[in-house]
């Protein structure tokens, strides 16, 4: 097919798309509206669990089956560019060379680097409480260790990345996370059942099996991060062709 | 207003395929999988907004304040988590492509045909 | 132990045994990590088996996670459900990467140290989304095994990254797929829009209760519809969405190859009907008529398109793909006849096509592992020493064109048969799709186990993906194949065999096939009520015309092969095949800007039908 | 109020969403993703789902475009390398 056979083809197929799409929304409820059953339902559960974030109790309690596949996801897809991005038959890796920072930069990233350590580590601490979680948390403690990048250099970042422990510390949270499901089948109450002690609304302690849960997520996403930019910066930086060594 | 925000999120749709469809870069074409994929965040939140609705985190809430559906924000969070890891999947693929096949344009690719 | 407890825990097993495998796999050498990825294999088996012995044939086993039950037919929770089908489908994918994890014991190049480990650890992540998305019952649940299984197939389909092809068929894979299940969640949104719940059994009420309360038929449920579809056509490479399903299948590693066409796409096919049964086949979804006509339009269409790519083939690998895809188009008509009879029939033919399938690629992967090709006319000859292959691989063959008394053949002759009740020349397309499958794969195998005939011509004008220079996937080239690469093929054959000469297997299949059509059933059981007693199940056993139609399908498919090997080489392709097979092949042009206009064309395709027959 | 935020930010988002998808350049392209990734972000938080705004800043705007631009300059490195077999970079 012709780059401007396939374009018209496209086109022709994406109108009727289109004006499916734009008839499926005028019968839709309106923008706004007031009927959400499963919503209602959800808030109701949520607060009986002794949960503030009505959130993190649909995504660690009612529906945290969905997480857990979620998470498997994840982790497939460390291990998956883990395995795609290793070492070819015909590579090697060189040493990265020494970067030079300009000083605002580092005092820059020096800074933000415990700043967002700090911020990450609340995320993750309140998510039964407050907005975020251990999704957002993990991802802003990731984020954290590679300002060392950016205020010093890669080898900086080889230095406090311990790249082996997060490895298996992914896959130890994968694993907790599904291990966690079984106390819940072991007491008879179903798989992945909230049967710990709930606590006291709006405390540290509420809520739960979804605050382990919700920890269990943390130090997976921010370690699966981690290690998964890792094998990008190989790629990026360190991994060469063996003919196009130096 | 009351059927405005479904229709962009059709329209994000669209946009992205068009991307996929003319793409001549893969690593642009995974951005275009990515923007296709932002409607979905689109239609699901707009499907749970409700007006005069706060967000569903009841620390400084009284227990009957209405609030905004925390269901689709629930798909919407995994949602993303799903998206990103599949960006990195492909974006790995394409790196490795890249270097067996010597091209990243989509229409050079031609050894899987017929 | 409960019943309902397995169901959850058939999903948990192979994931914690990623974790453990990912975590102690680098530490353990190489007959430890393979020992202890088939004891996690073995165990979701055994787990599987006794939640299918425990399901009660014309039941159900409902389990809420969470203990999420339900409070006056509403809950907040996931529920996984599990019928003969479903929890049959959950065993055979299961099932496969025990055979497939034994199978790639001596045989695969797996890296070690760092790495160590991983190849299982994605096999049993692969398991457990196979396993979610066969027994959940939650519309997005289903999305997110979907995209598991999706994710961890893209990375192990591009497994050799040494070579550009694999990379460019999981490239292929991934965008595609990925496109298509955000499709999927936009219909789901769009249902949770209408309906403001999220399980299937909840949304098929609620739509109900919408259309009960005076709204007609609109537009709404068709587009949702097709959307919510796109996700599980795709996968199930229905065409126009097959593309990339030849790209990815070809190039894989053999072992992958397996679980791809055994049960991956076959289970696509299990969630359009799985889907629409539930939440669209009652008042407030479509009327049987318009999806009836439409899907069985899509599954002859695929049933082709399948068959007329797959003679011309010479990779044998890309053969095998285009086979599948043809056999997953007999699977979807049988689907798409709306009736138990039809559904068992399908159920039949998958469990017997997945052991066939598994083992003509398991073969496969012994060619490639000895010679480095998978070429049909490079090889031509070259496999004479390896007679026991041979065999295997003509029985195969055989097995694909629906000799009775294969599971293959019985599984054909009962879809046939309820396809036959609804339009009469359906049987020709089954007949045609298994002979000419059946005939390419015999022809390969006679050549280049046989060396008979003269070695083919090169056509210099078919753009056509030859076998020739492949990665060999071990390596050490040229050793005797290992005992479990030849002995995994002859127990799936074995299967095969077993679906159609135990009695037991298709009655139980069509006990579950009544039951999967039981849409009230379903609901009130889910939702907690009491089911009523499903209908009568049809006959699944073979009968006269059917006997006699495998026969005749296997027959064409030893002509065709043998016409085909005598055939004098350099003589000039017929009229007939310019016009028909050269445009159709030049359409499969491995660029991915149509993949994508393709997709979207038949979206549009089913939007239009569906519409029209409202 | 809310509702001509609401609108802002939709209209925005898309308008940033179509360039996204019609920047061609990778480099680029990752910028305008970024930059989507916080119209996105702005949306959200409009439609009240902070916990989706934060996920959405985390991802969108800084993992996505980071994983692009190191896959841009690992084919840069590569196409150098291709161009100039004799040389390293």
């Amino acid at each position: 097919m012709s780059r401007t056979a396939r374009l018209r083809l496209f086109l022709a197929a994406a109108a009727v798309l289109a004006a499916a799409l734009i008839t499926a929304a005028t019968e839709l409820p309106g923008f706004g509206g007031h009927h959400h059953p499963y919503g209602e339902r959800a808030v109701a559960a949520g607060l009986a669990r002794q949960t503030a974030n009505i959130i993190s109790s649909v995504n660690f309690d009612q529906r945290a089956f969905d997480t857990l596949g979620e998470e498997s996801i994840l982790f497939g897809s460390v291990l998956g560019a883990a395995i795609l991005l290793r070492l070819a038959r015909d590579e090697g890796k060189r040493r990265a060379a020494a970067e030079p920072v300009l000083p605002t930069t580092r005092l820059f990233g020096a800074t933000l680097l415990p700043v967002t350590l700090l911020v990450g580590g609340y995320l993750v601490a309140h998510g039964q409480l407050s907005p975020g979680g251990g999704f957002q948390g993990g991802v802003a403690l990731a984020t954290a260790l590679h300002l060392a990048y950016v205020a010093a250099d890669y080898r900086v970042l080889k230095r406090i990345r311990p790249l082996a422990a997060l490895d298996v510390a992914d896959a130890l949270a994968a694993g907790t996370y599904a291990a966690l499901g079984l106390i819940g089948l072991a007491q008879g109450a179903g798989y992945l059942a909230n049967t710990l002690p709930l606590g006291t609304f709006n405390q540290m302690s509420s809520s739960g099996l979804v605050a382990v849960i919700n920890a269990a997520v943390g130090v997976e996403v921010a370690s699966g991060v981690v290690v998964l930019l890792a094998h990008f910066l190989d790629q990026a930086v360190e991994i060469v062709h063996n003919g196009e060594n130096r | 207003m009351s059927v405005f925000p479904y229709l962009v999120a059709g329209w994000i749709l669209l946009a992205g395929l068009y991307g996929l469809v003319t793409s001549r870069n893969l690593v642009q074409a995974v951005g275009c999988l990515a923007v296709a994929q932002s409607s979905t965040y689109v239609l699901l939140l707009a499907v749970g907004y409700r007006s005069g609705a706060t967000a569903p985190v009841f620390s400084d809430l009284p227990t009957d304040a209405p609030v905004v559906d925390p269901v689709v924000q629930a798909l919407v969070l995994t949602d993303i988590v799903v998206g990103a890891t599949v960006t990195a999947l492909l974006l790995s693929l394409v790196i490795q492509l890249r270097k067996r096949h010597g091209t990243v344009d989509p229409e050079e690719l031609t050894g899987l045909r017929g | 132990m409960n019943t309902a407890d397995l169901l959850p825990l058939a999903v948990a097993v192979p994931l914690l045994g990623a974790a453990v495998l990912a975590v102690t796999g680098r530490r353990l050498p190489r007959p430890g990590r393979d020992a202890l990825a088939t004891a996690w294999a073995a165990a979701d088996v055994a787990c599987l088996t006794l939640l299918w012995a425990r399901t009660a044939p014309d039941g159900r086993a409902v389990s809420w996670l969470g203990g999420w039950s339900p409070r006056g037919g509403h809950s907040v929770g996931v529920v996984l459900v599990a019928d003969r089908l479903g929890a049959g489908l959950a065993l055979l994918a299961a099932v496969l990467v025990l055979a497939v994890v034994c199978y790639a014991w001596r045989y695969f190049d797996e890296p070690s140290g760092e790495h160590g480990g991983v190849f299982p650890a994605l096999l049993l992540l692969f398991e457990a989304g196979m396993v979610g998305f066969a027994l959940t019952g939650d519309l997005f649940d289903a999305f997110v095994f979907f995209e598991l299984m999706g994710a961890v197939a893209y990375a192990l389909t591009g497994y050799r990254i040494e070579d550009e092809r694999p990379l460019q068929g999981a490239l292929a894979f991934g965008l595609v797929n990925s496109a298509a299940a955000y499709l999927s969640l936009l219909g789901i949104g769009l249902l949770y829009a209408r309906t403001g719940e999220l399980g299937l059994a909840q949304i098929g009420a609620a739509l109900d209760q919408h259309a009960a309360a005076g709204h007609g038929r609109d537009a709404l449920v068709v587009v949702a519809f097709v959307l919510v579809l796109a996700g599980p056509l795709v996968k199930a490479a229905t065409a126009p969405f097959h593309f990339w399903l030849p790209d990815a299948h070809a190039v894989a590693p053999s072992p992958v190859c397996m679980l791809l066409s055994g049960v991956m796409v076959e289970l696509g096919v299990y969630g359009v009907a799985r889907i629409h049964r539930v939440v669209f086949a009652g008042a407030g979804g479509l009327p049987d008529d318009a999806v009836r006509d439409t899907l069985l339009a899509a599954g002859v269409l695929t049933a082709l398109v399948g068959a007329v790519m797959c003679w011309p083939q010479r990779h044998l690998k890309r053969m095998l793909a285009f086979s599948t895809v043809g056999h997953i188009g007999l699977f979807l008509i049988g689907a798409a006849l709306l009736d138990p009879a039809g559904l068992a029939g399908s159920a039949v033919y998958v469990a017997g096509h997945a052991g066939a399938k598994a083992a003509l690629f398991g073969l496969t992967g012994v060619l490639l592992d000895r010679y480095g090709s998978v070429d049909e006319h490079g090889l031509h000859g070259r496999a004479r020493e390896l007679r026991l292959t041979g065999l295997l691989f003509v029985i195969g063959a055989l097995a694909l064109a629906g000799l009775p008394p294969f599971g293959t053949g019985l599984g054909k002759a009962v879809a046939e048969e309820a396809a036959g009740h609804w339009g009469g020349w359906l049987p020709a397309v089954f007949v045609l799709v298994s002979a000419l499958t059946g005939g390419a794969v015999l022809r390969a195998g006679l050549r280049v186990f046989g060396g008979l005939g003269a070695r083919p011509a090169e056509d210099p004008e078919a753009a056509a993906t030859t076998g020739e220079g492949e990665e060999p996937e071990i390596r050490e080239p040229g050793r005797r194949p290992p005992v479990p690469m030849l002995l995994v093929p002859a127990l799936l054959l074995a299967g095969c065999l077993a679906v159609g000469v135990l009695p037991g297997v298709g009655r139980a299949l069509a006990a579950g096939a009544a039951a999967f059509t039981d849409r009230d059933g379903y609901l009130a059981q889910t939702l907690g009520g009491a089911p009523a007693p499903a209908g009568a199940a049809p006959e699944a056993w073979w009968t006269v015309p059917g006997v006699l139609l495998g026969l005749l399908s296997t027959l064409l498919a030893v002509g065709l092969a043998t016409a085909a090997v005598r055939r004098a080489p350099g003589r000039d392709t017929s009229g007939l095949f310019r016009v028909t097979v050269l445009p159709l092949r030049r359409l499969h042009s491995g660029l991915l800007g149509d993949y994508i206009a393709w997709l979207t064309v038949g979206l549009a395709a089913m939007l239009a039908a569906l519409t029209a027959q409202l | 109020m809310t509702n001509a935020l609401t609108v802002i930010a939709l209209l925005l988002t898309a308008v940033t969403a179509t360039t996204a998808a019609l920047t061609r350049e990778p480099v680029r392209q990752a910028v305008v993703l970024a930059f989507l990734g916080l119209c996105l972000a702005l949306l959200f938080t409009v439609l009240q789902a902070p916990d989706v705004a934060l996920s959405q800043l985390g991802v969108g705007s800084a993992i996505t475009p980071l994983l692009i631009l190191l896959t841009v300059r690992r084919v840069r490195r590569q196409e150098q390398a291709d161009e100039h077999p004799d040389r390293t970079e």
